[in-house]
């Protein structure tokens, strides 16, 4: 993978200069002859010099798009230059580090590199050279522990749904937030006022959405069978035909598939702020009851809570958006916090598997608390490997 | 300033002053800029859908070199599927569609928040609380360690909370309130600046008086 | 939590009386003096140390939606060079850079009258490419800008004459909102060629460059958002843009403080009353 | 047929995609970008059916002359008002099916699709994100009330925090001497920023990431499939 050939035409000059007329005989011995060997056996020593001293090679364990260079001169300053397609060199670094990693390259081509180290006293420079090829791998190892880590939540997962379809059942503590949709929905009911929910301002390509959804689809159930209004807007395409899906079915589960309305859940845009305004619309002129902000909001989320407050409505939020979390928690009434969220679906279903999935989260948390504390007693004890496995991840 | 300048102007001045409306009370004002708005910034984002993403990654694509780009017709096919919604009966067409992208989202956020919500945070936090270099910081290295696994405890679900298990988790339920607190107050000087911005476009373009 | 009409008029009242907060500073400066970071006296200690005729490069590496912050760090640095009567080159790595520039020139102007184009300022515009075109600058300045902005030959560019690559500068200073943008000028300029290079950036993004504030000064100091803006203004004693919107700032801030106080004051009587 | 096959189809692109994350080699390393490339494309495609829906229901409103039925009108011209200049003359970058339309820029002093953006759309957004700074207040007063221990750990870090951050924040403890150093507010908010903030806000993250992991695989696996709708 790397070679390297020293050239130096002043030092070659110097020795054959050095060695004074090419047809010099002394003693008996062909001068010529012992320059050439000299020279040649220097060439030889040099070769195994500068293989040694200018070195490109492939990344190991990556997608064949990064070659490693590093060499070993005492100089200040190198320059470091690369051959592009015709062959004309560029600088691609100046300076005095010893190595440089070349990315963004194409697996499999051949890349050559020169070396130049400048030699002020001599007023001129020497060049190594070396040529390699990255190549694609089929593991990317720093990626180990983020594997194994996924395989273990995945696994603990598997575990405890399996059990709950065997039959074993799961506690799960209380979530405030979610005990109170009934009494949302109840109050709204009594109002003759809608219920309103926004499934948050990202895409189905956003498991908060998803997770959004899964609560949209148990809170229209509740709505059907007390025959109160759901209104749904949607930020995207998408978003509104996972919706009508799911409040639909959950009509018919209710048995009251007559009573859903379509155009109860609309798109309004696919603008941040033009949605928030359409929304602010919404609150003041339809005044709802009770109104949801689960999913992923960011900056908008104020705006929304603020505004529902303004209407008296009663307010239950939550996102996984860490950022957000304060304005939700200081203007609602009630806020899922992060994870809980996701564990929505398991709480009101009460279904067992999704229980079960909810605890193999569990056994990730205790595993992150155990890591975590390892980690911080490793680093004391100053034993660094512990936290760079986790590290080599992150990269 | 030209007449459009002008205008143009004159109608910034006008929307920004609706939307402030809305602080008082709904009003027509606002209605009128809130629907103007919902249906300016759905044809804004249709356009630019069009012209940065349809056209460059798929139309043109196809168009220049139709063979060689053949895969793209899965795309575009699974597209069309999602329209196919609007005929009522074939509504089920699109699942075929959603279930792909929610197929592709779910293992994509798997193992990107893996990635940098998970393994990343736990490494972060993998520190010696003794390294800093001064009586605070070792105390703060001390709370992040400790408030963060408390934390992650807070969060955790299938156990009763009574007994000695409800100390980290009131711990960390007191570590959220700091935070909550502490990013909503740094968050004000960033909201305000939003305002600055509008009061700016209202003192100094509109009304020129300040410079 | 539910609303009641004596709440609606509150929560008016709190509206009128915030709008009015932040207005009234803008329109009537206080000019408060903001405590100094030490990483805004860093990047004032570079420009004041920089020798007189040196020739600076500004890059405008932002466009309109980050002016707020960003606009008053350009105006008051270029502010500080122009009176180290340093010649300033003005460049940008995002497209509406370049305007911002033409923008901050103008402000400068009003108190330095007499600084000519091509003599004391030029801008040369946007360059695509980001970290290669400040690679390219370390080799040949020329050939990155073969005009500036309005046509001029780079030859041509009086104060330009002698400049021919990034060592020629005497230090860059990027004003920038994300990539390409400072980390490019660290890692190409200053660590390629060793050209000192200073710079702002906006509150959120400051913390990520912080970093490069180390001993082997990757980077010159860093100013970061609108109160490190307003502190460069202390130290060059000018009230400019920043130091107005900084009051406007510690105002609002100060009336949000009021009506935490207030808040308080009114459960504390709504509880006692019920009580009675 | 109409549930089983969306669910094998969700389980085999999410199970390629964790695959394709840990291998390098092509085609698995230019799987994840393809597919989030033709998501684009999909969506592309579907945002013309709430455009049709938007188009729909204020078309019904307006023909029923429901309340406020202008406003509803008002909102359909300027949806095909914008969306007619983008077709037409294009955008900033983008020519449009007649081109660039030279003779209207010269009139207008923008492309008209531009000028509708800058004086109308800019406006309207940048204004609604500036209602914040009123909300922030309002909820402030409101809110951050003396009640439990928490509420008011919640209050007093957002007073620090604020404090902090402005300039009499700083004028307010710049007597401290320098061992007290700490105390000082500007270096205080900082701190709790650093620390507990920080370690918040990775509990949030961590489990979260928990969470998403754990509903992530509950799709793939197709136990959590309500997204799909009924058996219909």
């Amino acid at each position: 993978m790397s070679g390297g050939l020293l050239i130096n035409w002043r030092i070659a000059k110097s020795v054959q200069s050095g060695f004074g007329d090419p047809l010099l005989l002394y003693k008996g011995v062909n001068m010529r002859k012992l320059a050439t060997i000299i020279f040649f056996l220097w060439g030889i020593n040099a070769l195994l010099c500068a293989s040694h001293l200018f070195t490109v090679s492939d990344v190991p364990w990556d997608d064949g798009k990064a070659l490693q260079i590093e060499w070993k001169v005492p100089a200040d300053t190198i320059y470091l230059q690369k051959a592009d397609s015709l062959g004309a060199w560029t600088t691609i670094y100046a300076g005095s580090q010893s190595s440089y990693r070349d990315t963004d390259l194409n697996p499999d081509l051949v890349y050559n590199y020169r070396l130049l180290v400048p030699r002020p006293a001599f007023q001129d420079s020497m060049a190594f050279m070396a040529k390699a090829k990255p190549r694609e791998q089929w593991f990317y190892l720093h990626k180990l522990s983020y594997l194994l880590i996924l395989l273990a939540v995945s696994l603990a997962v598997l575990y405890y749904v399996h059990g709950a379809r065997r039959g074993k059942d799961y506690f799960i503590r209380r979530i405030s937030g979610l005990d109170s949709m009934d009494e949302a929905i109840g109050r709204a009911t009594e109002k003759g006022k809608p219920i309103l929910f926004v499934p948050g301002i990202s895409d189905l390509d956003d498991i908060q959405t998803i997770a959004s959804l899964t609560i949209l689809s148990h809170l229209a159930q509740k709505a059907a069978e007390y025959d109160t209004a759901l209104i749904v807007p949607c930020r995207f395409s998408m978003v509104l035909s996972a919706s009508r899906e799911v409040v639909k079915e959950a009509y018919l589960k209710a048995g009251k598939p007559d009573s859903y309305r379509e155009d109860r859940i609309f798109y309004l845009t696919d603008d941040q702020f033009g949605y928030v305004a359409g929304i602010d619309g919404i609150m003041v002129r339809e005044q709802p009851a009770a109104n949801f902000f689960l999913g992923s909001f960011y900056a908008e989320s104020l705006i929304l809570a603020e505004t529902g407050f303004s209407t008296g409505a009663i307010q239950t939020s939550g996102t996984a958006q860490a950022s957000q979390l304060p304005f939700f928690v200081v203007s609602c009434d009630y806020t899922l916090i992060g994870e809980e969220l996701f564990a929505a679906s398991a709480y009101l279903s009460r279904d067992p598997q999704q229980l079960g999935s909810l605890k193999g989260h569990d056994f990730g948390k205790l595993l992150v608390i155990v890591f975590i504390i390892l980690g911080v007693i490793m680093e004391i004890a100053g034993w660094h490997g512990f936290k760079a496995f986790f590290e080599g991840a992150a990269q | 300033m030209s007449f459009f300048a002008t205008f143009g102007l004159w109608m910034a001045v006008f929307f920004t002053l609706s939307i402030f409306s809305f602080l008082y009370k709904d009003n027509p004002f606002y209605k009128f800029a809130e629907q103007v708005f919902v249906g300016l910034s759905a044809a804004y984002w249709l356009v630019y859908l069009f012209y940065s993403i349809m056209l460059p990654n798929l139309f043109n694509k196809l168009l220049s070199d139709f063979s060689g780009n053949l895969i793209l017709l899965v795309p575009a096919a699974l597209g069309l599927m999602m329209l196919i919604r609007l005929i009522p009966k074939a509504q089920w067409v699109s699942r075929y569609p959603i279930a792909i992208l929610i197929g592709t989202s779910a293992g994509i956020n798997m193992v990107r928040y893996a990635k940098s919500d998970l393994l990343s945070q736990i490494s972060a936090t993998m520190i010696n609380p003794f390294s800093a270099s001064n009586l605070s910081g070792i105390i703060g290295n001390f709370l992040l360690i400790i408030g963060t696994v408390c934390g992650v405890y807070f969060f955790y679900f299938s156990k009763k909370q009574d007994g000695f298990s409800t100390v980290p988790s009131k711990l960390g339920i007191w570590f959220l309130m700091v935070s909550f607190g502490a990013s909503f107050g740094y968050t004000v000087m960033a909201r305000i600046s939003l305002l600055i911005g509008r009061l700016e476009f209202l003192l100094k373009d509109w009304l020129h008086i300040i410079k | 939590m539910s609303a009641n009409p004596n709440s609606l008029l509150e929560r008016r009242i709190v509206f009128l009386l915030l709008f009015v907060a932040v207005t009234i500073p803008l329109i009537f400066p206080i000019g408060w003096k903001t405590e100094v970071s030490g990483y805004a006296k860093m990047a004032w200690e570079l420009i004041e140390a920089t020798p007189d005729s040196s020739v600076v490069i500004f890059s405008f590496d932002y466009d309109p939606s980050t002016m707020t912050e960003l606009q008053p760090m350009a105006e008051a640095m270029l502010h500080h060079a122009f009176s180290r009567n340093q010649k300033v080159m003005a460049m940008a790595l995002w497209p509406q850079g370049a305007q911002m520039a033409d923008q901050a020139f103008g402000k400068a102007l009003e108190s330095f009258p007499e600084k000519k184009y091509g003599v004391d300022y030029v801008n040369v515009g946007y360059k695509v490419a980001g970290i290669v075109a400040i690679q390219s600058m370390g080799r040949n300045m020329a050939e990155v800008f073969p005009t500036d902005q309005r046509g001029t030959k780079y030859a041509e560019l009086h104060m330009l004459k002698k400049i021919r690559t990034l060592k020629d500068i005497g230090y860059v200073n990027s004003l920038s909102s994300g990539t390409p943008g400072i980390k490019e000028w660290v890692m190409a300029a200053r660590d390629a060629y060793g050209t000192p290079v200073t710079g702002g950036t906006t509150a959120v993004s400051a913390p990520g460059l912080l970093p490069y504030v180390n001993s082997q000064k990757q980077l010159h100091g860093l100013l970061g958002g609108l109160k490190a803006a307003s502190e460069y203004e202390t130290l060059i004693d000018k009230i400019g843009t920043a130091t107005v919107k900084m009051d406007a700032q510690s105002i609002a801030h100060l009336l949000i403080l009021i009506f935490i106080a207030l808040g308080n004051i009114r459960a504390f009587w709504a509880k006692k009353r019920r009580k009675a | 047929m109409k549930r089983n096959i969306p669910l094998i189809l969700a389980f085999i692109t999410g199970i390629l995609v964790v695959i394709s994350e840990f291998i390098p080699h092509r085609p698995f390393s230019m799987m994840i970008t393809t597919l989030q490339d033709w998501f684009m494309i999909i969506s592309g495609f579907a945002i013309l059916l709430g455009q049709i829906s938007l188009f729909q229901s204020n078309l019904a409103r307006i023909k029923a002359r429901e309340e406020g039925w202008y406003f509803y009108l008002a909102g359909l011209i300027s949806f095909c008002l914008m969306l007619g200049f983008g077709l037409l003359w294009g955008t900033q970058e983008f020519k449009g099916l007649a081109g660039h339309g030279s003779n209207v820029q010269n009139w207008l002093g923008n492309k008209p699709f531009d000028y509708l953006f800058e004086y109308a759309y800019m406006p309207l957004s940048a204004t609604l994100f500036s209602l914040l700074a009123f909300f922030i207040a309002s909820a402030a007063y409101r809110a951050f009330i003396i009640r439990s221990f928490e509420s008011n750990l919640l209050m007093i870090t957002a007073v620090i925090v604020i404090l902090g951050r402005t300039s009499f924040g700083g004028m307010l403890t710049s007597w401290l001497p320098e061992n007290l150093k700490f105390w000082h507010l500007p270096n205080l908010s900082d701190f709790i920023m650093e620390f507990p903030n920080s370690a918040a806000q990775r509990a949030i993250m961590i489990s979260a990431a928990l969470g998403i992991i754990g509903s992530s695989l509950r799709i793939i696996l197709g136990i959590e499939r309500s997204y799909l709708g009924g058996d219909k």
